[in-house]
């Protein structure tokens, strides 16, 4: 069923049930939002989205007004606009005006409204909040002095990943965000899916594992897909200087833009230092000498794992070398073992972290080169 | 999965979850059954031995004893068809089997089954209830199923269930095994396993091989697929091969799986590994034996992102590369293929997998011809795609494409459109298919399978008293190779946890490392048959009393050091999820 | 690796937790930690939902508390017949503590309130849920000192 | 002289007791209540002109009949009784005293809303009245007036007592259902509106105490009885609570429509010291203030509205010449800022920031602008906030603004008080 109304003098149909700011949205008319998001039932509390409605009396909230038949409706009226800067000026009067140096410059809701509106700065002087930085986990920050109370962290939490780690303590002016019985959010049943920064309008909840690692206009964003289980969220890693600073979630159809905490903040070991950069091979190879029994290796590195003392330790080193040596070692061994003891004595592992393109090599290289169907992956394990 | 996530968040009425700890395992799986529930208020019902997190968002908790699947099942099985809840309409046009089934499951009276697995009666004949009133009803699992020497036959006993109710072939319905493993679908489906071709094409079809021996340019004419060909006929070498003039041929007997293959070295099968990507040491049962293994091993290629712990017994280390730093397609768990695009750089020399495999295959090829075989590299290189000479990702996926039949219409041009197509997907106009069964199955006629309990390999005992089950904790993943190289995953979780129930804590004389009890946090000794280990204990409700549970991502404390290689005879699954322990207290 | 408790929200057990909170302030005195844990195992509830409703009553108190918990009405009508601020300042100077403080000996604990619907008794105050009305420097000098002997 | 309805009982001895009631006719009404049909209820309700007496007036059988019919849906009665307004003391009054006259207006109602269950929801800090309360339902249980089939009828009526523990926003009849609830007292959006979807989402009919202890008279003296008491728009007896700077204050039972000046002269015995009126807040703290010059003005829903204010909760509070306005704005502005919820940013910043400039301008502290800020601030927080609070927080710095601006223009040029000349309070 759909229904008729005017929006800006613009006629417009919406679905019945729809809110004014989803019909405005379906139209193609902006309607500035704070606390609205559109993956969350919406709270009605911030005040921005408020539109002016002929016969109601007051302003209205665009984002749970619903739209029925005949409301004319205007997004932008003096009184609208005026409404809107009053409460900006609000909010700005109680949020450091430290955007040169905030993180969530260019990736603020709040600043992108003070500047649509021309917000400079607050005429309501009075107390701001000074709570301390709370950095002590490894992966969200919180800057409670750059909370504007929005809560969608709060409805993140409970609607989207269902733990209902945050909540809001205390009221009024003194309100603030918390997490568990209002201590660290590590402490708390917090799962570290990053919803909540996913959705945090202003840096107030921030990746900290991406401070100062660069702004969004430097940052070039690649789609992807995670690589931890098999769900196959799809992620936007930001990349920059061939780093990346950032994985947010992406509208995949099977994550909806959200992810967990691996898949978020789990992907720093990209960058490990101890990333294999040249191939190895073990001196015997290289020297063309038999391979020494390890058994007696292993029995010693249990013991002392730096002990390179024994021939054996000294064959068994590892040697950095180049690919062209790596490879001939390789291909010269592996087409001996199949010489020797046949196509049935090699076994292939390969893997379910590669892509479908590798493993189909993998395929065919076990069947078509080695002449084997002994391939295998971890599927079972 | 038969179905999809998408339908099973939006369409189940009701989950039934046995085996998976979903939160932990599939987190945004997990998170949108928790989303169900609160927000549609679906019904969940949780099957598993451990209070994992789902649990409190159930309408109900199965506590079975481990491995007590089959039993637990039936006995429900029963009551839906004691009750008369089953889906007769279902049964009798979409299925056959099933009156031997039904004489089998009418062996499991509530009463029986609640003394194999524990569950009070109660709770079955709930549980009964509501999956008789509240369809469709989605059941999922994962390696809690699987990990057993009855893996397949719990499989089977859950389709049967699946089909008892009518719930197959319905959106929110279906069975749907939860991947573990970013691309493990995707490596089943590329021919990963030691069966099946690409698209599970059976290796022992001669059609299959002739289809795969022209396209890969082997010569087929003399192939012999007589299924009576001894094993001579395999193990012949190549100058063996090149005076019978059969050439090199394609296989058709069944390989080995990773659970035969590292074994088969003692046994001197196997002589040489190829590893891509993985890590044994750290994955597989029964780590000791596996060392032995490994060390006699004549030549392992490791190709991987860091020396894993099965580095230590590799002979050649080759660095592969990222997932963030290459381009193709990962197969997720609902059988969707999606593109994985390069955002950064290999670090050093570190090569796409892809390409070091393509290299390999040369230069084996090469060295063979120019060696022992001239007429062999010619004849490779006449079939259509039995080159190695590839630039990307998307020429190797249009060989997909051309002989995997369900990857037919997924190719990269179609992904880059956006399309997001799950598989069967038979050409290049068919949009994917979201939901298995619809209407009919695969095989035509769903069949029932007659399935008895048993119990399973290794039980506790006077010695080993206790029941030791494993798996993976939230922030971290499999051997722990990449979440324990994530400063933040490891600072939140940094050591292995033994988690211990309460009562067992106290007949230990440990004390719960949450409280503030008079002594600080204790360590446990858990030693099995096979192997021992000590790690830090949480003393937690999340395991029932004489079970513990342990995961293996960190190598000082490994559970797979306990774990027994007892296998599925099918899947050739070890039974991760019951061993028997004993359990100390480390001073 | 923590879970919380409840997830599928009993609203019966949740429209006791005012109830419940007011049973564990009077057992412990205030809503220390140990108090919001067993009130949130008891109803199922998670302790953040606990805290964060208690935090917003101020009945509920999350500071250690004085034996006497003495409450100025600092209303607009105790205000306007010399209540209010006046008669803090006298009971702060007896006490020798600020609103907000409890005395070293654990006996008083001294708070402003809002209006205690008492203005026709103004000036009015509480001590605990007892209503004093019309209060005059002689009838505070001997209600601080009936308390302290008791 | 006026013949007390309401407060005709409270000054009897054990007037909370049950027994004193029924001697004094008590439960009468709810015996000829179940005789009738709801819908004759409701209409009943409906002729008698009865408004709703929390503050907001609005027509207590139109509320009624809002309710779903149908005996299928569970059905809730809320009673408020968190009477938080600064300046009213009635609720406490009548329930500390009269209890059971309130318990028989919640029977009517819910028999005629078909209500299976009623909550009382009470201010914490009403200790003697929680104890009244429990007291009171427990013997009307006892005496078959409460639980299963009411005196024979087949009605079933469960009632409990919940405390509230301090928090003036739960007020408000959608915070307090999530009071009741268990939660925080943020109110909710509207629509759906109580009488749709309540407590628990289910339907809820709220009512303010006083407003239900007319029902019992309405029921037994008839509507027409009722709507004979009163203005035009305003029907019935009111109870008025006077404070502040009067000799006598009290609470005041008298007809609506009866001016503010008999009831500071007549009822209140005038002014303390026989000093001078110079304001006085009609409704309650949120209510705009009146000067001394418009006195007359009946104490009537829509008189009041005509004056520029409102009758709000009847809540009388007497300012005479020796109170500085700008402290008044500032204490009740700090109230407000004090229970303001939190939720929507115009109260939880704008009352702050309201509070901070009025505090600047009493403390000497201010400049000019601030008072254009102070009007700026109200005029902005008003009519944009997510529950009626907002309109309701910036009355008393707006209206003394209003009627007072040389004050608060005084302060800010002479850094002290037109009034008081100091700072300075002495006490004791």
């Amino acid at each position: 069923m759909t229904v008729n109304l005017t929006i800006n003098g613009q006629a417009i149909q919406a679905r019945a049930g729809q809110t004014i700011l989803q019909a405005a949205r379906a139209a193609g008319i902006h309607i500035p939002v704070l606390c609205e998001h559109p993956a969350l039932p919406p709270d009605g509390a911030c005040r921005i989205c408020l539109v002016e409605i002929e016969k109601q009396r007051t302003l209205q909230p665009a984002c749970t007004f619903p739209a029925t038949e005949g409301l004319i409706i205007q997004t932008h009226s003096p009184r609208v606009v005026e409404a809107r800067k009053f409460t900006l000026e609000l909010l700005i009067s109680d949020h450091p005006l430290d955007c040169m140096t905030c993180e969530a410059t260019g990736d603020c809701a709040l600043q992108d409204l003070a500047y649509e509106y021309e917000i400079k700065e607050s005429r309501y002087k009075g107390k701001q909040h000074n709570y301390p930085l709370d950095a002590s986990n490894p992966f969200i920050q919180v800057e409670r002095n750059k909370c504007i109370l929005c809560r969608r962290c709060v409805r993140a939490c409970s609607h989207i990943n269902g733990v209902e780690a945050i909540s809001v303590f205390y009221r009024g002016f003194n309100a603030y965000i918390g997490f568990g019985a209002d201590g660290a959010m590590q402490d708390s049943s917090c799962e570290f899916c990053g919803s909540c920064v996913a959705v945090c309008p202003t840096g107030a909840l921030w990746p900290k594992m991406s401070i100062g690692k660069g702004r969004p206009w430097q940052v070039r964003q690649v789609e992807t897909i995670c690589s931890y289980c098999g769900v196959g969220c799809k992620l936007s890693l930001h990349v920059r200087d061939n780093q990346i600073i950032r994985v947010e979630g992406a509208n995949g159809p099977a994550n909806h833009g959200w992810t967990c905490v691996k898949g978020r903040f789990g992907w720093d070991y990209v960058h490990h230092p101890d990333r294999l950069l040249k191939p190895r091979v073990r001196r015997y190879l290289l020297d063309g000498l038999q391979k020494p029994d390890i058994r007696e290796l292993r029995v010693e590195s249990s013991r002392d794992k730096t002990n390179l003392d024994s021939l054996v330790s000294n064959l068994w080193e590892w040697v950095e070398t180049d690919w062209d040596t790596a490879l001939d070692i390789t291909a010269k061994k592996l087409g001996e073992i199949r010489d020797t003891h046949g196509s049935d004595s090699i076994g292939v592992l390969t893997s379910a972290k590669c892509l479908n393109e590798e493993n189909y090599l993998m395929n065919k290289f076990t069947r078509q080169v080695i002449g084997t169907n002994n391939i295998d992956h971890c599927a079972r394990l | 999965m038969s179905n999809s996530i998408e339908d099973i968040a939006g369409d189940a009425q009701a989950f039934f979850v046995i085996g998976s700890n979903t939160t932990e395992q599939h987190p945004i799986i997990g998170m949108r059954l928790r989303q169900a529930v609160k927000q549609r208020g679906a019904i969940l019902i949780v099957a598993d031995p451990r209070r994992i997190p789902l649990t409190d968002f159930a309408s109900l908790h199965l506590r079975h004893k481990p491995g007590t699947d089959i039993a637990l099942l039936n006995g429900l099985m029963y009551l839906i068809l004691k009750n008369g809840w089953e889906d007769k309409e279902f049964i009798t046009s979409r299925t056959e089997g099933f009156d031997e089934f039904k004489a089998t499951v009418m062996q499991y009276p509530p009463e029986k089954v609640s003394e194999i697995t524990g569950v009070p009666l109660a709770d079955l004949e709930q549980a009964a209830k509501i999956m008789g009133a509240t369809k469709p009803m989605a059941v999922l699992w994962a390696m809690g199923i699987t990990q057993h020497i009855t893996g397949v036959r719990n499989v089977m006993t859950l389709a049967n269930l699946q089909m008892l109710l009518g719930n197959m072939g319905v959106a929110g319905g279906g069975v749907n095994p939860l991947r573990g493993q970013n691309n493990v679908q995707g490596a089943c489906d590329m021919g990963g396993l030691p069966n099946v071709f690409p698209a599970y094409q059976p290796v022992t079809s001669p059609e299959v091989i002739a289809k795969f021996g022209t396209a890969w340019g082997l010569k087929v004419e003399g192939l012999k697929v007589d299924s009576e060909s001894k094993e001579s006929d395999n193990l012949q070498p190549f100058d063996k091969l090149r005076a019978s003039s059969a050439t090199f041929q394609l296989s058709n007997r069944v390989g080995m799986t990773v659970t035969e293959m590292i074994p088969g070295i003692l046994e001197g099968k196997t002589h040489a590994l190829y590893i891509l990507g993985e890590d044994p040491v750290m994955s597989d049962a029964d780590t000791n034996h596996l060392r032995r293994c490994l060390e006699e091993c004549d030549f392992i290629v490791l190709q991987e992102l860091f020396e894993n712990e099965t580095a230590a017994y590799a002979d050649v280390l080759l660095p592969g590369i990222a997932f963030a730093e290459k381009s193709g397609t990962f197969t997720n768990t609902e059988r969707r293929v999606q593109m994985v695009r390069k955002a950064v750089e290999p670090p050093g020399e570190a090569r796409e997998d892809w390409w070091i495999t393509a290299e390999l295959a040369k230069r084996i090829l090469a060295h063979s011809g120019w060696q022992t075989c001239p007429e062999r590299s010619r004849r490779v290189a006449d079939g259509p795609y039995a080159g190695w000479d590839y630039h990307d990702t998307a020429q190797i996926m249009a060989e997909i494409n051309a002989l995997a039949p369900s990857y037919e219409g997924i190719t990269h041009a179609r992904l880059e459109r956006g399309e997001t197509l799950q598989w069967p997907c038979p050409n290049a106009g068919h949009p994917g298919t979201p939901i298995l069964h619809v209407g009919k199955f695969t095989r035509g006629l769903g069949k029932f399978t007659s399935i008895e309990h048993i119990p399973p390999a290794e039980l506790p005992d006077d010695e080993y008293p206790m029941v030791l089950s494993t798996g993976r904790v939230l922030y971290h993943w499999h051997g722990g190779q990449m979440s324990r190289r994530s400063k933040g995953l490891l600072e939140i979780y940094p050591q292995p946890l033994i988690e211990v129930n309460e009562e067992d804590a106290e007949k230990l004389g440990l004390n719960p490392s949450t409280g503030s009890g008079q002594v600080e946090t204790k360590h446990v000794r858990v030693t099995s048959r096979r192997g021992s280990i000590a790690a830090e204990a949480w003393v937690t409700e999340r395991v029932p009393p004489g079970m513990v549970y342990a995961n293996f991502h960190f190598p000082q404390a490994s559970v797979n050091e306990l774990t027994i290689a007892a296998l599925d005879p099918v899947s050739k699954i070890p039974e991760f999820k019951v061993c028997a322990v004993k359990v100390e207290v480390v001073e | 690796m923590r879970n919380p408790q409840s997830a599928i929200e009993n609203p019966k057990s949740r429209a006791m937790l005012l109830a419940a909170l007011y049973i564990a302030q009077e057992q412990y005195g205030w809503l220390n930690p140990e108090a919001i844990r067993r009130v949130a195992d008891r109803l199922n509830l998670t302790e953040g939902q606990v805290r964060s409703t208690a935090s917003f009553y101020t009945l509920f108190k999350l500071e250690p508390q004085g034996r006497y918990r003495i409450q100025v009405c600092e209303g607009l009508s105790c205000y306007l017949v010399g209540g209010a601020e006046p008669m803090m300042d006298f009971i702060s100077k007896k006490l020798k503590i600020k609103p907000g403080e409890t005395t070293p000996d654990g006996k008083f604990t001294l708070e402003v309130v809002e209006c205690l619907a008492a203005c026709d008794l103004a000036p009015a105050l509480k001590v605990n849920d007892e209503l004093y009305g019309q209060m005059t420097a002689e009838k505070i000098d001997a209600l601080l000192e009936e308390l302290r002997n008791v | 002289m006026f013949e007390p309805i309401l407060t005709r009982n409270i000054h009897r001895p054990n007037s909370e007791k049950i027994a004193t009631y029924l001697a004094h006719g008590g439960y009468a009404a709810v015996k000829l209540a179940l005789t009738k049909t709801p819908d004759e209820l409701i209409e009943m309700v409906k002729r008698s002109g009865l408004r709703g007496r929390g503050g907001a007036g609005f027509p207590a059988g139109v509320k009624w009949g809002y309710m779903p019919k149908g005996a299928g849906i569970q059905k809730f009665v809320a009673v408020n009784t968190d009477e938080g307004e600064p300046g009213t003391f009635k609720d406490r009054e009548i329930v500390e005293r009269d209890p059971h006259q309130v318990i028989e207006g919640v029977i009517i109602a819910a028999y005629a809303v078909g209500a299976s269950r009623a909550y009382v929801y009470i201010r914490g800090e009403f200790f003697l009245g929680v104890k009244r309360w429990i007291k009171a339902i427990a013997d009307a249980y006892e005496y078959g007036f409460l639980g299963r089939n009411i005196l024979g009828s087949g009605f079933d009526l469960d009632m409990s007592v919940h405390r509230g523990a301090g928090a003036y926003i739960c007020g408000e009849e959608t915070a307090m259902l999530e009071s009741l609830e268990g939660k925080r007292g943020n109110p909710r959006l509207k629509p759906p509106y109580p009488a749709q979807a309540g407590l628990f989402g289910l339907p809820t009919l709220v009512h303010n105490i006083e407003t239900l202890a007319c029902i019992p008279h309405i029921v037994e003296r008839g509507p027409e009885w009722f709507a004979s008491i009163g203005t035009a728009e305003s029907k019935g007896p009111k109870i008025f609570s006077v404070s502040g700077h009067v000799n006598r204050p009290g609470n005041y039972e008298l007809p609506l429509g009866v001016t503010l000046r008999e009831i500071i002269y007549e009822h209140a015995g005038g002014i303390r010291g026989g000093r001078e009126l110079k304001a006085v807040i009609p409704g309650g703290a949120s209510t705009p203030m009146l000067t001394a010059s418009q006195i007359d003005v009946p104490m009537a829903y829509e008189t009041l509205k005509a004056a520029g204010s409102e009758l709000g909760t009847g809540a009388i509070v007497v300012l005479d010449v020796t109170t500085c306005m700008v402290e008044t704005a500032r204490r009740l502005t700090k109230f407000f800022a004090h229970e303001s919820c939190g939720r929507c940013t115009p109260c939880r910043i704008g009352s702050q920031r309201l509070y901070e400039t009025l505090d600047r301008i009493e403390s000497g502290k201010g400049t000019m602008d601030d008072i254009d800020r102070a009007v700026e601030l109200a005029r902005g927080i008003d009519g944009i906030t997510f529950c009626p609070m907002g309109a309701m927080l910036v009355n008393p710095a707006r209206s003394a603004i209003q009627h007072f601006r040389p004050e608060f223009e005084y302060h800010i040029l002479n850094k002290h008080c037109l009034v008081c000349k100091s700072k300075e309070r002495n006490y004791g």
